[in-house]
């Protein structure tokens, strides 16, 4: 899913300081699910926010909604009807979100709630990590079910650097060496020889790089 | 080994059999050339190269490239260390050219540390190729005349391609396999990290050699004098990859702090007796870090002076 | 026992601490209270395992949030104590309202009372 | 026998309104004596809800010595309390002059008083003065009967007369009193004079009686002129004759007739009436009495010069009140002793003189003192011009006249009956000094109060006599009086100067002031605990006192009994010179300490030592104080629980300290043998740093507040270590009271008076249908004592099991109401709790404004609203206002809810309707002072109430049939016992067991210590098991799947060597999976024959026995006690004895040597131990950083260790090791994850709660017994197995079960399958259902409401706890504040 964090209030503040009626909407999946963005979060973020126009002199109404996806049409069209009365939004959903229902709402601002981190997993009940950068070209076959790209510093395709210690990155003690845990797995797997096979210089068109990226299945397109 | 394949002073010293003795400066955090050349000539007729890094530690400096030029200017061979970190491969091998242009014969590839330990945390960092793959593309360049998009070069570059190694970091049981694949992306010489731990690195010899690998590759053995107790401590707990032994730690703190630095030599010194007797080191590398002047003394005290004069 | 305590206190029952929700708490503020403690079984002692543990954690991410916004994080606690510690309970009655007199009243009335003036 | 509590349980709210105001301060039990209550207390402080009791004895020797029955306990706590007008009611409910006696009662209660066994009498007559000094007793109300018509004539204002007069006007007879002299009183008046007791005083009193109605016709003497006949004549239908005692006898000495000689009480009537007499310069007066004083003391007054009284004994006989002869004396009074008149010398008529002669005391009289002698020749003359005989005085009956039909008796006094006061004429009654002969004013109001009690039978026509037959109480029991009293000497009261005495009659004693008053009424021992000052009566407005309840026998008819009586705590008062227990408060048993522990206790938890209230920095704790201790108390066993406890309240101590304590356990061998109580004891020892010092102590010395401690340590050096406190840890002891209760049962004790039972029985006592539990039966932990409390049950219910389901009532409840689509009805019902609520809120103003309230549509207010008759009319109420919803704003719901629920259940209303709001203890009870500010709190409560409960929606509660079948895994001991307990209820029990036989460890055990043959037993067990048609035993088997919940079970198994898959449906499940002996990896184990276990040994004596060894050596501890395995195996040190006993049995020869680090042979098994040391086992002891060593050579096997007495290692041959391994528990893990059950480190299967819950599970439905929950003995595995049938019974015997309706619900709409739910459950309740939301089952949902308070998308509520509502609460409550 992805993961995303919470913005510290402050930020928001400043972004909608200035207006008067604001909507906070929520989003009913990978936001909530890694607790920044659901109808919980929503509420949070809306009563906090309340409590500091008030206790800062200032009039602001702000409702709250929670909608199934941020990333569909169909459930943005859920609020057509009331954004209106909105001076701006606090889209709690991940920077998709945001982008999307301002592409529908054009003439209504559209603020990020959260700072939209990476795809990534739950590794236990609040700890979140990373998994995947998209790169659209998946090498994890050749990398034990590793991924490198996402889970090295250094993004390393023939890794590990020599700042490998003691099976954690050279950047911080709490990040595992992902060469590490390729190597790790691999002996597991029995596969160390494969460890010597060169992984070739890599194609990065697919990724950024290449520029924003499209996914067409003229098959399933309606 | 014999033949060479580059012009490369080191790579002839290397070829004809003699111990070689590199050693390296940093350049300096400014535009002023002397901080490089005035280090070079302290120790020019002591060494048979020296490495100019390349935004060590990530933190912002004197281009690598152009400090090279520096030396080339004076008469001395550099050895141009080039990160991957903070060039995409048409920098990369733009910057290759340029090393050529000037007749530059030796280049170390390394990834570099990461920008979070430099003066620049918040950058972006670039690593589009690793080590492994900058070797591959010098020697393609080198080798085939041929940029990585195919297209031929016009003179391709000659450069002696190095690379690092280390023998100490994690995890172990690859740092054998790590060179074969170094190897066999093409690297010619390797430059360890510093070794204090003499036995470890033994037996990373041994399994180097059980592979025939010092066959493939000139190993040259890095050495960094210790100037304290204090940096002894320091490489031992906080430098990545580092093993220095608690032994060593406690030479050093076993002597009044004025001959701490003197203690450093001697340990410097007897390392370099020790570690020319281990088949397969076929040469130094001598990091004195911003104390350059000492090694002069450590190359004499350890027997590699004067050094074998090549014919160019 | 009959420990007299701060009458300025009300008590909402609720089966577990861990029932309380960071909700309820910056609700409160928001609608004008001055604190708000929570009072649970000990550490270890949760009836239901972990509630009070929860509660705990969510007491905490109110005080960041409500030091944030200029409410005071101080005026929420968290406590511990057994059934079968009246003296304590008052104890903590008389120190949470000294705590929350210190702090003075909840800043949204004064800033409510600017606005109609 | 019932004994009675004097609260009607069923009116007592627990409002302790009652020891509020009850006087008497006694010392709390509760807090041992460290603290007080009151004679009306809470019986179980921690009992909810908690109703008091009043504390009574015997009625105390005070009110027993008084004549008129004075309840003086009574009145003198009220004047201790400063309540002086109460005082005075209760004194004069029997005696309308109490100013009066308490100036001149003889007070024989003082003599009585229990006071002087501590140091002096308790003042009580003073203190009856105090009250009447400080309360005009005329303003008492003095309560009266209705007027009657009859009247009654009383012949004589004395203190007789008035007595009877004022009791006949209670009790609305009238009367008149006939006076002789022209002022009421008699003796009163004309008999003491006004030093003593001043004329007003008397008037003032008297008009007490007079302002009820009583008339007094002064001047009127019996006679002629008005003769009893007529009186009856002129209508007064009962006389009462009370003229006294008046004519002072005669010397019967020559010259008693001369000018000068004057009677007594002559002198004194005229000293009285006119306030002098004349006096002459020389005056001697005869006799030793009061009188004999009274004239002494009146002559000084008036002028005499020289006054000497004359007495023929000693003062010693002497029956003046000493401080009466002492004030005579002070006052100038010359007093003769052992002197007897023989002539009154006279001149011209006139006394002159007076011959004396000496007396010498001979043997003792009648009256048991020595009767004096004259000694002949002895006579002298005495020069005086007065000379007042004051012998004695008799009744005039002559002025009467001869009443016809009453007789009299030789001493001049009339004759009556002695309980009705009646003379033999009808209708005439007489009581006082004309009846008794002179006595004192006390007894003259006693009899007067008992003719009034006659005269009104008489005139009802009753039977005078019936029910007064006066009681005798041979062996009274009083409260003890406190062994650490403070001594404090009785008060003095102030007298008026010698020198401002003379020449007037002012009265000498000034009574004390209040302060005195009360400092002296304090000085009350309060001999009867309640001193019935009926206070209690009228504080409680639920009239749930009642004094007068007495002692019920009830028959009830059983089918078996349960004896739990437990034991009393060793006493060190009887070994003061060592223990110094009595005489230092720094000395506390540990009982005592843990109430200083407590936060409820004394010092609400903060740590204070007794006598000074320091905290301490220094605590030693003594173990084994009276057991293991045959030297001072004969109690050879251990008591199983000190050390553990001592443990405990070392490492609280320090923890209330924050580490600023040293604590010291001074011990033989620390005994943790429980179930992880050796990691407590580790923990204790290395994370809490408390010291743990091997050494008995042999001396306290107390030095000021501190104590120095005297021991010596192993090796036999001395040490002396000063400590704040000490503790001692006392041990359990049968005390008489159990031992005669055992032989009222007649069941059979031991020799330590435990009670008596058989190994493979340890429920059972000598009788049949009798069973016992706890430490009556031995000393042992709480775990040990739960356990056997259900074991019990479980023998006691198969006896009953036919009587299963009878004498049961159940209750009808009218089917529910639909109120779904009605708008909310609140009833508010605003509760007075007596005035426990309505003394400090506004009840009438917090309804007015219930009233106000939305929604609200009925308030009102009740006195009491839990007692029957309001639920009675709240349910009118209801009906008749069609709500749909009720709010109680009372007490705390966690008492009274469910009552309240049901009242609205009987109304047809879903039980979660309602709410209650808590005024009292969250309000009124701590907010008292301050009404004003209770009273706000008082509506903001009953608002945020209705509220939420218009915002309540019925939830149905879900009942789920029971299957009535268990499940027992494990065929050993323990299962088979279960299966047994469970099977012989009647309940269908099958067995799985995975061997191929049944039996388990007990397979390998030869007998248990005391001797009982195991193999026996397991075949006789067996065999029962095997015939026992409700048991199904299923061998070979395994678990490989199960599910359901509670009461709905299913497993999986696979039977037999076929491996035949079957699937059961029970309603519980019994864990009995066991333990193994642990094969040792240390001593050479395995690696030489000679080298066995314990189970090994036992069974080799079986079979080889003993006659070839030489040298046994046994190491102890072995798997035990060490990194792996923290925990002590509990049986291995009894399992080494026996084996060492039974070796010395078979071969005397055999050394047997034991190596050890502690011998724990806990409870009785220290005889054992005990037998083993006379035996001559020997026994060493090892540390666990030094263990033994052993050597296998060719040469033979030695065992080499360190003594720790020579501090030398030790190498000693031997023929045989025997290696006491510890206990492991069978591989349950795959078991466990199965049924996902949680286990220790160990593996041993986790009880839900160590002390409470010893054989529950965490999971409900689930039991536990035998070794798979901790090493055992055989014995304590059966009873462990009883226990679990019958907690398991008690779950089966249920029809279905009720779950709570207070569980989470998803709204799956919203849910996001986020799993966070499912992470944070305790339970692992939720999960992610095929459809891919969370689900939540409400049969195995535990209510807590963690899951809603997590849920990221707001997605689950909890019933009864929505969200909304609470929000609702928190909405009216601050409504308006923004």
């Amino acid at each position: 899913m992805i993961v995303a964090e919470k913005k510290p209030i402050e930020e928001i503040i400043e972004e909608i300081k200035d207006y008067k009626k604001i909507l906070i909407a929520g989003c009913n999946e990978c936001v909530t699910v890694c607790e920044a963005g659901g109808k919980k979060e929503v509420g949070v973020l809306a009563s906090a926010l309340r409590m500091y126009f008030i206790n800062n002199g200032k009039k602001m109404e702000i409702d709250e909604v929670t909608l199934e996806r941020q990333c569909d049409h169909e459930y943005l069209e859920e609020i057509r009807n009331q954004i209106g009365q909105y001076d701006a939004v606090v889209s709690l959903a991940c920077g998709v979100g945001v982008q999307f229902m301002a592409e529908k709402y054009r003439r209504i601002p559209i603020y990020p709630g959260v700072n939209t981190s990476f795809m990534g997993v739950t590794e236990e009940r609040g700890v979140w990590t990373e998994r995947c950068q998209g790169c659209g070209q998946c090498i994890l076959a050749r990398t034990a079910s590793i991924c490198p790209i996402s889970r090295c510093a250094k993004r390393l395709l023939n890794g590990p650097c020599g700042g490998s210690t003691n099976g954690k990155c050279e950047i911080s003690k709490d990040l595992d060496c992902a060469w590490q845990l390729i190597i790790d797995r691999l002996k597991e797997l029995n596969r160390l020889d494969d460890y010597e096979k060169l992984l070739p210089i890599k194609d990065w068109s697919t990724e950024r790089a290449g520029g924003p990226r499209k996914v067409v299945r003229e098959d399933v397109r309606l | 080994m014999i033949e060479t394949k580059t012009p490369s002073k080191l790579e002839k010293i290397l070829s004809s059999g003699h111990m070689a003795v590199t050693s390296e400066c940093g350049p300096p955090r400014g535009s002023n050339p002397e901080a490089v050349t005035k280090k070079a000539e302290l120790i020019r007729n002591h060494v048979d190269a020296i490495n100019i890094t390349d935004n060590q530690t990530a933190v912002t400096r004197l281009c690598s490239l152009a400090s090279c030029i520096h030396l080339k200017m004076m008469g001395i061979e550099p050895t141009l260390q080039m990160v991957t970190r903070d060039r995409n491969r048409i920098a990369l091998q733009s910057d290759i050219l340029g090393a050529a242009s000037f007749d530059i014969h030796n280049i170390l590839c390394l990834s570099g540390d990461h920008q979070s330990f430099g003066d620049c945390p918040t950058g972006q960092n670039v690593f589009d190729l690793d080590s492994m793959q900058l070797i591959q593309t010098v020697r393609l360049m080198r080798d085939e005349g041929k940029f990585l998009g195919g297209d031929g070069i016009d003179r391709p570059p000659q450069l002696f391609v190095g690379a690092a190694a280390n023998p100490f970091a994690d995890p172990f049981e690859i740092r054998v396999p790590r060179l074969a694949k170094k190897v066999a992306a093409g690297v010619e010489f390797i430059q360890t990290q510093c070794i204090y731990n003499l036995d470890k690195f033994e037996l990373w010899m041994k399994q180097v050699r059980d592979r025939g690998l010092h066959e493939k590759v000139y190993i040259l053995a890095g050495v960094t004098p210790l100037k304290s107790a204090g940096m002894a401590k320091y490489m031992k707990n906080r430098v990545p990859g580092m093993d220095v032994p608690d032994e060593v730690v406690h030479r050093m703190s076993g002597v009044s702090k004025e001959k701490q630095a003197e203690e450093g030599i001697n340990i410097c010194v007897e390392s370099i007796q020790r570690l020319k007797e281990i088949e397969g080191v076929r040469g130094f590398h001598i990091m004195a870090i911003e104390w350059e002047q000492k090694v002069p003394e450590i190359v004499e005290r350890s027997g590699l002076f004067p050094r074998p004069k090549i014919e160019m | 026992m009959r420990l007299q305590y701060p009458e300025a206190i009300r008590i909402i029952r609720v089966p577990c601490t861990g029932k309380v929700d960071i909700l309820h708490i910056l609700k409160s503020f928001e609608k004008g209270a001055d604190g708000v403690y929570i009072v649970g079984c000990l550490e270890g002692d949760c009836r239901f395992d972990n509630g009070n543990l929860r509660a705990r954690k969510r007491v905490q991410q109110a005080q960041a949030l409500l030091d944030k916004i200029g409410i005071g994080g101080e005026r929420v606690q968290m406590y511990n104590l057994s059934s079968g510690e009246g003296p304590l309970f008052a104890e903590i009655a008389a120190e949470m309202t000294a705590k929350i007199k210190e702090m003075g009243p909840n800043p949204l009335k004064e800033a409510l009372k600017k606005q109609a003036a | 026998m019932q004994k009675p509590r004097y609260v009607d349980i069923s009116k007592c709210t627990g409002c302790g309104e009652c020891a509020k105001v009850c006087p008497v301060v006694l010392d709390n039990e509760y807090d041992m004596g460290l603290s007080s209550k009151k004679a009306a207390y809470k019986l179980y402080p921690q009992a909810i809800p908690g109703a008091f009791a009043i504390q009574k004895a015997d009625k105390a020797p005070c009110r027993l010595a008084c004549p008129a029955g004075l309840n003086v306990q009574g009145y003198v706590q009220m004047v201790g309390q400063g309540k002086y007008k109460e005082a005075l009611e209760i004194i004069m409910k029997d005696l309308p002059l109490p100013g009066v006696l308490g100036r001149i009662c003889p007070h024989g209660c003082e003599d009585a008083c229990r006071r002087c066994e501590v140091d002096e009498a308790v003042a009580i007559r003073n203190l009856k003065r105090v009250a009447a000094d400080q309360f005009d007793p005329r303003a008492i109300k003095v309560p009266c009967a209705p007027p009657r018509k009859e009247k009654a004539a009383i012949i004589g204002s004395g203190p007789a007369g008035l007595s009877a007069a004022y009791h006949l006007a209670r009790k609305g007879i009238l009367s008149t009193i006939f006076e002789a002299l022209p002022e009421p009183g008699g003796m009163l008046r004309v008999g003491i004079p006004g030093h003593r007791l001043p004329r007003n005083i008397l008037d003032q009193e008297i008009e007490v009686i007079t302002n009820l109605g009583v008339e007094i016709k002064t001047n009127a003497p019996i006679g002629p002129d008005l003769t009893i006949d007529a009186l009856f004549k002129k209508g007064y239908e009962a006389v009462y004759l009370a003229i006294g005692a008046h004519k002072g006898m005669e010397l019967g000495i020559p010259g008693e007739k001369a000018e000068g000689v004057q009677q007594g009480v002559d002198f004194l009537r005229e000293v009285n009436l006119k306030g002098t007499a004349p006096v002459g310069k020389k005056l001697a007066i005869i006799g030793g009495g009061n009188v004999a004083i009274d004239v002494a003391r009146s002559a000084v007054r008036l002028g005499a010069k020289e006054v000497n009284i004359i007495y023929r004994r000693t003062r010693a006989e002497m029956p003046a009140w000493e401080e009466e002869i002492q004030a005579a004396e002070d006052e100038g009074t010359a007093i003769t002793y052992l002197s007897a008149p023989q002539e009154v010398l006279t001149q011209d008529g006139k006394v002159v003189g007076l011959r004396c002669v000496r007396m010498e005391l001979g043997e003792p009289d009648s009256s048991g003192r020595r009767r004096p002698v004259p000694i002949p020749g002895s006579e002298y003359d005495l020069e005086i011009d007065q000379l007042i005989p004051s012998i004695g005085q008799t009744p005039d009956l002559s002025i009467i006249g001869d009443i016809e039909d009453v007789g009299t008796s030789r001493w001049g006094t009339i004759e009556v009956d002695p309980i009705t006061y009646a003379t033999t004429k009808p209708g005439l009654f007489a009581g006082g000094d004309v009846q008794t002969g002179p006595w004192v004013a006390i007894g003259a109001i006693a009899a007067g109060k008992e003719a009034a009690e006659s005269i009104l039978r008489y005139l009802d026509g009753r039977d005078m006599a019936e029910g007064r037959e006066p009681i005798t109480n041979e062996n009274p029991q009083y409260r003890p009086i406190p062994e650490r009293i403070k001594k404090q000497a009785r008060s003095a009261m102030k007298e008026l100067p010698i020198h401002d005495r003379v020449g007037n009659f002012h009265e000498v004693e000034l009574g004390y002031d209040e302060e005195t008053g009360k400092s002296e009424a304090n000085r009350c021992l309060n001999c009867g605990y309640c001193c019935e000052c009926f206070q209690c009566v009228d504080a409680c407005i639920a009239e749930a006192v009642c004094h007068d309840q007495q002692p019920v026998e009830r028959d009830i008819t059983i089918g078996s009994v349960i004896l739990c009586p437990g034991a009393s705590l060793f006493d060190p008062s009887p070994y003061e010179g060592f223990y110094k227990y009595n005489q230092h408060p720094n000395i506390l048993t540990s009982t005592e300490f843990e109430r200083i522990l407590s936060a409820t206790g004394p010092t609400m938890g903060h740590m204070k030592r007794p006598s000074d209230g320091k905290e301490p920095t220094k605590i030693a704790w003594l173990q084994c104080v009276g057991s293991r201790d045959t030297a001072h108390c004969n109690n050879g066993y251990c008591s199983a629980v000190c050390c553990m406890y001592a443990i405990k309240e070392a490492v609280i101590a320090k923890e209330h300290m924050k580490g600023d304590l040293d604590t010291a356990i001074f011990f033989m061998d620390i005994r943790t043998y429980g179930k992880d109580y050796e990691k407590y004891y580790n923990r204790a020892k290395d994370e809490h740093g408390v010291r743990f010092i091997r050494s008995r102590v042999h001396t306290i010395d107390p030095m000021g507040h501190d104590l120095i401690l005297k021991y010596s340590d192993e090796m036999g050096q001395l040490h002396e270590e000063m400590f704040d406190m000490a503790v001692l840890s006392v041990g359990f002891e049968i005390d008489q009271e159990r031992i005669e209760f055992a032989g009222r049962l007649g069941i059979s004790l031991n020799k330590y008076n435990f009670a008596l039972t058989p190994a493979f029985k340890p429920v059972e006592t000598s009788r049949p249908g009798v069973y016992v539990s706890g430490i009556f039966q031995a000393p042992k932990d709480i775990p040990s004592s739960v356990t056997e409390a259900s074991a019990s049950a479980c023998a006691a219910s198969i006896d009953l099991s036919e009587a299963r389901g009878t004498d049961i009532k159940t209750l009808s409840m009218p089917e529910e109401i639909d109120v779904s689509d009605q708008d909310p009805r609140i009833g508010v019902f605003v509760c007075d709790c007596g005035i426990n609520i309505a003394g400090v809120v506004d009840v009438p103003a917090v309804v007015v404004y219930a009233k106000s309230l939305p929604n609200v549509v009925y308030a009102q207010e009740n006195l009491f609203s839990c007692s029957q008759d309001t639920q009675d009319r709240m349910k009118g109420i209801i009906k008749e206002n069609s709500l749909n919803r009720v709010v109680v704003a009372s007490c705390s719901p966690r008492t009274h809810e469910p009552l309240f629920q049901e009242t609205m259940q009987a109304c047809g209303l879903n039980k979660y309707l309602f709410e209650m709001a808590n005024i009292r203890d969250q309000d009124s009870w701590v907010h008292g002072s301050n009404p004003e500010a209770a009273t706000r709190k008082a509506k903001d409560l009953v608002r945020m109430a209705a509220a939420r409960a218009a915002l309540l929606t019925p939830l149905q509660e879900k009942r789920i049939p029971i299957t009535m079948r268990a499940l027992v895994i494990g065929g050993g001991v323990a299962g088979m016992n279960a299966a047994l307990g469970l099977a012989d209820q009647g309940f269908e029990t099958i067995i799985v067991e995975k061997e191929a036989q049944l039996g388990g460890l007990a397979r390998e055990l030869t007998t248990t210590i005391e001797g009982d043959d195991i193999q026996r037993y397991l075949i006789e067990l067996m065999d029962r098991i095997n015939r026992h048609e409700k048991i199904q035993v299923l061998t070979e088997t395994l678990i490989v799947g199960f599910g359901g919940f509670k009461g709905n079970f299913y497993t999986e198994l696979m039977v037999g060597p076929a491996m035949y898959a079957r699937k059961i449906e029970h309603g519980v499940v019994i864990l009995a999976t066991g333990a193994i002996e642990y094969k040792p990896k240390e001593y050479l184990y395995g690696e030489d024959h000679r080298i066995m276990t314990q189970i090994d040994l036992g069974k080799r004596l079986e079979v080889k026995g003993a006659d070839d060894l030489n040298q046994v050596v046994m190491i102890q501890c072995v798997g035990s006690r060490n990194e792996e395995n923290p925990n002590c195996s509990r049986i291995c040190c009894q399992s080494a004895i026996k084996n060492a006993l039974h070796i010395k049995e078979l071969n005397p020869d055999t050394e047997v040597w034991i190596l050890y680090r502690d011998i724990r042979t806990y409870g009785l098994h220290e005889d054992y131990y005990t037998a083993a040391r006379k035996n001559g086992v020997k026994f060493f002891r090892f540390s666990k950083d030094e263990p033994p060593r052993v050597e296998a050579t060719d040469k033979g096997l030695f065992v080499i260790f360190k003594d720790h007495v020579l501090q030398r290692d030790l190498r000693v041959p031997t023929d045989l090791l025997a290696l006491s391994a510890g206990m492991v528990p069978t591989d349950t893990g795959e078991l466990a994850s199965i049924i996902k059950l949680p286990r220790n480190e160990q593996g041993y299967f986790l009880e839900a709660h160590v002390k409470l819950r010893p054989v529950d599970l965490a999971n409900d439905g689930i039991f536990l017994c035998g070794t798979a929950h901790g090493p055992k003995l055989i014995t304590e595995s059966i009873s462990q197995a009883y226990a679990a049938a019958s907690r398991a019974a008690t779950f089966l015997s249920q029809p279905e079960i009720i779950l709570s309706a207070v569980t989470a619900k998803v709204d799956q709409s919203r849910c996001a399958a986020c799993l966070i739910c499912v992470r944070v459950c305790p339970y692992n309740v939720p999960r992610i259902n095929e459809n891919g939301v969370s689900e939540i089952d409400e049969a195995l949902c535990h209510g807590c409401g963690i899951c809603a308070s997590e849920c990221p998308a707001k997605a689950i509520e909890l019933n009864w706890y929505e969200d909304q509502q609470i929000m609702s609460k928190l909405d009216s409550l601050l409504e308006g504040v923004l």
